[in-house]
């Protein structure tokens, strides 16, 4: 559906926790091409940023890649050109997410498999990317 | 054989050539076909990237150009013909009284820009809604305490018959990024209740402190920026629905918006093609006036003698209008000496 | 506003070749003689062929015929007219766009001309290029005049809705008489004949149709033509005018499936500008055909009885 | 996914220019502006079809994704796009040329096979794309037969085309392709509402809205733009 853009969002209290302001953001995609789950992203980090400021909450909260942040990788942190700390935003998201009652995404299926095992010209080479993430995770 | 310049156009370029060239010693007529000098300047309310008092700046060029003995200025007055070669013009302007013919050394062309009408962009619905607006006309309504009041939201437009083949100029109009930058700060400061966004393809800040002008509107300010061209604004009872795409997402969104500001083009001067062949000097393609050589003579018009000033020449912002004022005036002052 | 320069070319010939619409001829035959009726009383004498097809844009967009058909069956079409030595009027939005842009890019293209006259040679028929293509509606625009004049029943109180339709507008944005984005030349002719204009928001919205969405994409499609119907309904126009058969149709038989399936209450009649020129131009109730509509029946019939039937 | 330039294709765009005989060109002229999905009216409905970033990957020569995507399925054609570029990009005629592309490499039959019945039972018998038969009990109720309705209004009982006609366009189809190409994809029975029991009548109706008519499994395809995985997929 077409985005009604609002203003009241998860976006205050993130930027509570953080103490900085997302608007810093300069999108340029340096966090999310590092990342090591950026194969899984069905936001990329910056998008998630992107849509915080639109106060697209429910976008954000249901999307997977809050899950797929961990904790302690500071990766996209340090290269971050303003200094935006991705991993704290995204822990205050899951935090945010399990108070409303949404579920973890963290036990699905990963995202590499859905869209190999659904698309039959790359069935071989998605059964190849499937067993790789399973050895990761 | 005189010793004196002519300069064409009396908006900030202009007026810093008549003064340079006064300051060395040089007879100027500096003509206007306005009333008032200071031109697209002096309908500004402020400056970028620092807030300075547009008016207060521009008065103050003014009073020092119209107080110096040698440089006599003529309102209401437009060239009507030019022959003769460098540092033997003669020209024949028409003033409000009558015509009078002069002899000059050399000429300077500082006839600045106009903000095109984007009459021809319906789907922003101009023309048709008082509250679709262009850039000049906010500055218009921000001098005149017309904003719109409470928590009201105000959409910017950037690229409105810039960066368009279809409708506009394909040449990047270069200021439009600062001043809607400049524009949405100042609806801040004077509504803070207000909520601003602003739609862009790219931002264009090339300029000591522009780039931190900008950040400072999204940052201090809280302007949301959307990349995405505006696609369509349409009325809807008593707001303007902005619809556009968002690509940093990739999803369609729409603001209601209780103004829409369009920054649009700047675009040669009226009548610029017509000043040129008067003055036998080259337009580009657009009707801007061409210089000699891009790089090293960007004033040097394809006519000896005839000196290039500000805008006219390409979109460009009031400090290198200044510059170029200056270097033309020094040009033009080779032939007085 | 309507571009003069496009709206002064326009011929305003004796004769012109009446190139039919399918879902007007099968679904909506009001729209067929209408349009016939009306210019015969504009003083351009249609003429038909039976020899005209389907101009092939359906199953173009379908992707089932290639360029490589769909291209000769487009100059069999036109060469019709060329035979006559008439321009083209056609009903359809989807007609003009496919037999416009398709002509121009032959008459463009020497080699795709000759080879698509190679195959027309083998049925004795030759391309030339020679023959326009005008929409319906910009001949009523171009005759305006002739409809002030022509006027016998008034629509006076009537609240006429326009939409105008993609194909027209949207591809004819170099050539059509109008601006893409704000067009206004069939509220000028609404207003010629009598009625009241009801602006709504989404006026330039797509009808939601989308060549073949409406057959393999039906969510998509019904959830865009809601979106219309609901900025339509909330207008309240007795009358929602259209240029296109297909939009028509779409606009038309939508609502009862909306109202079937949503037990919504959608009921705005929607007809064609043939027919509403038809019914301005005293046409005789059963030339309009509006029994075959599905929506808003009843409220056709109100006004017809308003106006007089 | 990680997607790797060595895989795009660097002269598919060049290659492409010539079978799209003109219809597409200047794509590289994109701006990436966004302005074409802004009023877009299917991205307003599913914002996966994007037809700004179909472009990208055009010129990236991402061509993989484009050709497999169902987005590629979903343009409407109402032109808007190209009514408002500010290059003049005529997108309608690149996703028209891009499905005949995809249909080369294997994508998007299932769309196909149900619209080859219009071409064959109706554009090529009839001359006529359109017929007079309705799917839909309800508006054959209201309508009743449309010959009558069109005698009324002063034509004749049916419009046909003569056998001239006919034969003309049927010898075109034959001569460029079309028949065999027809012959090849085969066709799916459309969904008659008439034949519906009283069962499948109440699903429908209690359904907000229907789900795709006929044998298609679009489902299947590789689901890529936009939200890839979201939240249909999770349900999945």
């Amino acid at each position: 559906m077409r985005l009604r853009i609002v203003e009241d969002g998860v976006r205050t209290t993130v930027e509570q926790a953080i103490h900085k302001s997302l608007t810093s953001c300069l999108q340029c995609s340096k966090c999310g091409g590092g990342c090591a789950h950026t194969e899984e992203f069905d936001l990329t980090p910056r998008q998630v940023v992107e849509s915080l400021l639109d106060c697209q909450d429910d976008k954000v909260l249901d999307s997977r890649t809050i899950w797929l942040c961990g904790k302690n990788c500071t990766g996209c942190q340090a290269v971050c050109p303003v200094g935006l700390p991705l991993n704290e935003i995204n822990a205050v998201l899951r935090d945010e997410a399990l108070a409303r009652g949404i579920e973890p995404k963290y036990l699905q299926p990963s995202l590499v498999y859905h869209k190999f095992e659904h698309c039959a010209k790359h069935r071989g080479e998605g059964e190849a990317s499937e067993s790789i993430f399973r050895r990761k995770a | 054989m005189s010793k004196k310049t002519l300069v064409i156009g009396g908006g900030i370029a202009g007026i810093t050539a008549a003064q340079k060239i006064a300051q060395n010693g040089g007879e100027v007529i500096l003509i206007e076909k306005e009333a008032e000098l200071g031109g697209n300047f002096a309908k500004l309310a402020f400056t970028f990237p620092v807030l300075g008092d547009a008016k207060a700046l521009v008065a103050k060029e003014i009073d020092s150009v119209k107080s110096a003995a040698t440089v006599e200025i003529l309102t209401h007055t437009v060239l009507q013909s030019c022959q003769g070669s460098a540092g033997d013009f003669t020209v024949e302007l028409k003033t409000a009284t009558g015509t009078r013919t002069e002899n000059v050394a050399a000429i300077i062309v500082a006839a600045g820009f106009h903000y095109m009408e984007p009459t021809a962009y319906t789907e922003y619905s101009y023309g048709r809604s008082p509250k679709v607006v262009t850039s000049l006309e906010f500055e218009k309504m921000a001098a005149e305490n017309r904003l719109p009041q409470g928590k009201a939201r105000v959409a910017f437009v950037h690229c409105v018959g810039s960066r368009d083949k279809a409708k506009g100029y394909r040449y990047c109009s270069k200021i439009c990024c600062s001043y809607s930058a400049k524009h949405a700060i100042m609806m801040k400061k004077a509504n803070p209740e207000s909520l601003n966004y602003v739609f862009y393809i790219d931002i264009r800040a090339l300029g000591k402190g522009y780039e931190e002008f900008i950040r400072l509107a999204m940052e201090e300010y809280n302007v949301r920026y959307i990349r995405g061209r505006v696609a369509k604004v349409i009325e809807s009872e008593q707001k303007l629905l902005v619809r556009a795409e968002d690509s940093l997402i990739g999803n369609p969104v729409e603001v209601e918006a209780d103004l829409v500001v369009l920054a649009s083009a700047m675009e040669p001067p009226e009548g610029s093609r017509e000043l040129a062949g008067v003055l036998g000097i080259a337009t580009d393609e657009y009707g801007f006036f061409q210089e000699a050589e891009a790089n090293v003579r960007p004033v040097n018009s394809s006519k000896p003698g005839i000196f290039l000033a500000g805008s006219c020449t390409q979109p460009m912002e009031i400090a290198a209008s200044v510059a170029m004022g200056g270097l033309a005036a020094s040009e033009a002052l080779t032939l007085i000496k | 506003m309507p571009r003069p320069d496009k709206v002064a070319q326009i011929p305003k010939p004796e004769q012109i070749f009446f190139f039919k619409s399918c879902v007007a001829s099968n679904k909506y035959p009001g729209i067929e003689s209408c349009g016939w009726d009306s210019l015969e009383i504009l003083g351009v004498q249609p003429v038909d062929s039976d020899e005209q097809t389907c101009c092939g844009g359906f199953v173009t967009f379908a992707n089932v015929a290639a360029p490589t058909a769909s291209m000769p069956a487009v100059a069999r079409n036109l060469s019709l007219a060329e035979e006559k030595n008439l321009d083209t009027c056609v009903l359809c939005n989807g007609c003009w766009t496919f037999l416009n842009e398709f002509g121009h890019f032959m008459n463009h293209n020497e080699e795709v001309k000759g080879s698509v006259n190679m195959m027309m040679n083998m049925m004795g028929r030759e391309y030339k290029g020679t023959s326009n293509v005008y929409h319906i509606a910009e001949m009523y625009y171009r005759l305006k005049d002739d409809i002030a004049k022509n006027v016998k029943r008034p629509l006076k109180g009537v609240k006429v809705a326009t939409h105008y339709g993609c194909h027209y507008l949207g591809g004819g944005k170099y050539t059509a008489i109008d601006d893409a984005q704000m067009p206004t030349y069939m509220e000028e002719l609404i207003e010629i004949m009598g009625g009241t204009v009801v602006p709504y928001t989404a006026n330039r919205e797509c009808c939601g149709t989308g060549f073949t969405q409406i057959i393999n994409g039906k969510d998509l499609s019904l959830e865009h033509t809601q979106h219309k119907l609901d900025s339509v309904k909330e207008a309240d126009p007795d009358l929602l005018i259209v240029q296109c058969p297909y939009c028509h149709s779409q606009l038309d038989r939508v609502q009862q499936q909306l109202n079937y399936r949503q037990a919504a209450a959608y009921e705005t009649p929607v007809i064609h500008i043939t027919q509403l020129v038809g019914l301005a131009l005293g046409l005789a109730v059963p030339k309009l055909a509006f029994a075959a509509h599905i929506s808003g029946r009843k409220r056709l019939e109100d006004v017809l009885d308003r106006i007089g039937r | 996914m990680l997607e790797q330039v060595k895989d795009w294709d660097d002269d598919f765009y060049e290659k492409f220019k010539p079978i799209a005989m003109g219809f597409v060109n200047e794509a590289e002229k994109c701006l990436q502006c966004g302005k074409c999905t802004g009023q877009c009216p299917a991205a307003a409905v599913t914002p996966s079809y994007n037809p700004r970033k179909i472009i990208r990957d055009l010129v990236n020569g991402n061509l993989k994704r484009v050709f497999s995507s169902v987005e590629l399925w979903q343009c409407f054609f109402c032109s808007g796009c190209y009514s408002v570029c500010p290059m003049d990009i005529n997108f309608p005629f690149f996703v028209f040329m891009f499905r005949l592309a995809a249909m080369n490499e294997g994508y998007g039959w299932e769309d196909v096979k149900q619209l080859e019945g219009y071409a064959e039972k109706d554009y090529l018998k009839k001359g006529i794309t359109v017929s007079t038969f309705e799917r839909n009990p309800e508006a054959m109720e209201t309508v009743g037969d449309i010959s009558k309705i069109r005698m009324a209004a002063g034509l004749p009982p049916e419009r046909k085309v003569s056998d001239r006609g006919l034969a003309e366009i049927n010898m075109i189809s034959d001569l460029s392709g079309m028949t065999s190409f027809m012959k090849k994809i085969g066709g799916v029975e459309l969904l008659d509402c008439k034949t519906c029991d009283d069962a499948q009548m109440k699903r429908c109706k209690n359904k907000p809205l229907p789900a795709k008519v006929g044998k298609i499994k679009t489902k299947l395809r590789f689901y890529n733009y936009g939200e890839p995985g979201g939240k249909a997929h999770a349900e999945a």
